[in-house]
């Protein structure tokens, strides 16, 4: 034991536990004869803490114990250790945002009404998060179901000037009889359809 | 573990037999009966009882002394089949075998035949060098530093870390084509009329409602942006007539021809 | 960036991840302008290897990418941090592991022709759960039985990068064919229970 020093093995532990370890947990990692004196511990992770002041992690005292962390610095590159990339939004999703940004406000319950199908929480929450839409009051109706609205985030991000850029509900009706949809890049979302919206993505 | 095992494993135990340690495996046949069973137990097979029987007398695989190895066998088998332990199938297939190779070593060999005639244990030595081979290769993999017992992964907590949400791009017209579905199907439903007040007057009221959240009361007037002009005011004025319809807002007016104000439906309890 | 070390950017992600990231798993840790070209990748890696010889976690290069590791040597303390000890391996499962690993692909057949018994469901099972082999096909004799191979996961598991790792079964022959070998007349080989290994697990 003399050779290995006490702050490498409490580096281990910690690396190796993968959660807090308590300053008695880390204590247990020796044998009774052999367990070094709690002062001896506090020593180490002084000496722990300052070596990681070269390094990426820094030791932690917390509710738990002690814990290495990534220093926040790292966030840049390591974030996109965990970054999730989602597959395309479903139709129901895309059918929902539609509902709300034609009949705003409007509830949960018109928007099934209108789809004819339920409209799972996942997607308002979805929606919500994304800041799309909002809930701008209650209808006073039983059961006091949120209002929803387009929030101006939806606006930017479609790259609309306000509401009334969007289509006529007359003009989709309208062209319900056309097979194709090419009709739909009038004017008015012409700035849509050119795609300024990759630009304008950039995380 | 406990602590018997523990003391137990500075010896090279065999077995543990009604509790107590077994430290080496008996040199000759006699085997206590519940050893045996034991012992035999510690092989995987006939193959490995094998090469234990051959090892033991320090010889080659290819030098296998087929008489003196199927005897040993043999008597062990015996033995088991004495005590009625059960034995697998395998092992009295194996007995079969050598009893087999034996008689043919016994035979006088044809002597027309006697270069091409393969020696009849060719067949047990190809497969025992088999198996030996790896069961050593198992030993070697066993061997290997193996995670969770001598190295370890790491990992540190990364809560620290911001992680950015991406989120998938969507066009208008794909939302414009799936609202076209809607309608489309509401259409042929026909039981849900969709409303035709212009679009602008639907986001007013939203807007309005946004504005009047935690029902706090706002006059009447300023709802109404001056730079917006007339469109806007009758926009406004649509979108307050509408919401009234529809018992979203409530308007107020202290006393006649005084101040209009307006306030959510719900009162000054809304969230 | 520039201020930023490379080679802390990489052990950040690699303590961070907690499972090997490949080459391309770090390189995407960065955006397409910013990525560093592949040998300042093999530089940053080599630096790190030498920071780490002055501590408890070494580099390590397995099949499914780089890891940073607890050494060896600190396996008498962190063991300790495991209340279950990770079960021993029977040998039927090892030389059923061993046979799969060195003849792959090959069925259940060949290894009961191999090892002279009936390779038990539970055996296989377990190896399939653990990760450690996977079906990679079907024999076209009858019966169809699959093929089993071993995974990335076998290698990570037992520190190696490639199959070819694997001590060579050559070396093992040679050593066989000298049965004066101390170790090949013990009666304790005869023995699971006697594995050397046991007694030298226990810190």
């Amino acid at each position: 034991m003399a050779d290995v020093a006490l702050k490498s093995i409490i580096e281990a532990a910690l690396l190796a536990a993968g959660r807090p370890l308590s300053l008695a947990d880390l204590e247990n990692l020796f044998s009774e004869a052999e367990r070094p004196p709690p002062e001896d511990f506090q020593r180490a992770f002084a000496e722990l803490a300052e070596d990681c002041r070269r390094r990426p992690v820094e030791l932690k005292q917390v509710a738990s114990g002690y814990r290495l962390q990534v220093r926040e610095a790292f966030s840049p590159w390591i974030s996109r250790l965990f970054e999730e990339r989602p597959g395309r939004y479903s139709r129901a999703l895309l059918e929902t945002l539609a509902i709300i940004a034609y009949r705003q406000p409007t509830t949960r319950g018109e928007i099934e009404d209108i789809r004819g199908v339920a409209v799972s929480t996942n997607i308002i929450r979805t929606l919500l998060e994304r800041g799309w839409i909002q809930a701008v009051g209650h209808k006073e109706v039983p059961g006091r179901p949120a209002l929803f609205g387009t929030t101006p985030e939806f606006l930017d991000y479609f790259n609309l000037k306000e509401i009334g850029d969007l289509p006529s509900l007359e003009a989709l009706i309208d062209q319900l009889d056309q097979p194709s949809l090419d009709a739909l890049q009038q004017p008015s979302q012409a700035s849509s359809d050119a795609d300024p919206q990759s630009s304008q993505q950039t995380p | 573990m406990s602590g018997s095992q523990e003391a137990a494993q500075g010896a090279d135990i065999v077995a543990v037999v009604r509790g107590s340690p077994v430290t080496d495996v008996p040199k000759d046949l006699y085997i206590p009966p519940d050893a045996l069973k034991v012992f035999l137990e510690a092989f995987e097979g006939p193959l490995d009882l094998l090469l234990y029987l051959i090892r033991r007398q320090n010889l080659f695989i290819i030098e296998i002394p087929i008489a003196d190895i199927t005897r040993q066998y043999m008597a062990y088998i015996e033995m088991m089949g004495e005590l009625q332990i059960e034995l697998a199938a395998e092992y009295l297939l194996m007995a079969a075998l050598l009893a087999e190779i034996k008689s043919r070593m016994l035979l006088p060999k044809p002597v027309e035949a006697s270069d091409e005639e393969e020696d009849p244990r060719a067949d047990l030595i190809r497969r025992l060098q088999e198996y030996e081979r790896y069961k050593a290769a198992a030993e070697a993999i066993d061997a290997l530093p193996r995670l969770e017992r001598d190295v370890f992964e790491v990992s540190v907590d990364a809560s620290a870390i911001e992680v950015k949400k991406i989120y998938p791009d969507v066009k208008l017209k794909e939302v414009l084509i799936t609202f076209q579905e809607v309608l489309r199907r509401a259409e042929r439903s026909s039981s849900h009329q969709i409303h035709r007040e212009p679009l602008s007057v639907r986001e007013r009221m939203a807007g309005i409602l946004a504005r009047l959240r935690g029902g706090i009361l706002v006059p009447f007037s300023e709802l109404f942006q001056r730079q917006e002009g007339r469109p806007g005011a009758v926009v406004s004025l649509l979108a307050l007539l509408e919401l009234g319809k529809e018992r979203l807002i409530e308007i107020l007016q202290d006393e006649p021809l005084g101040p209009l104000q307006i306030r959510a439906a719900g009162g000054a309890d809304d969230g």
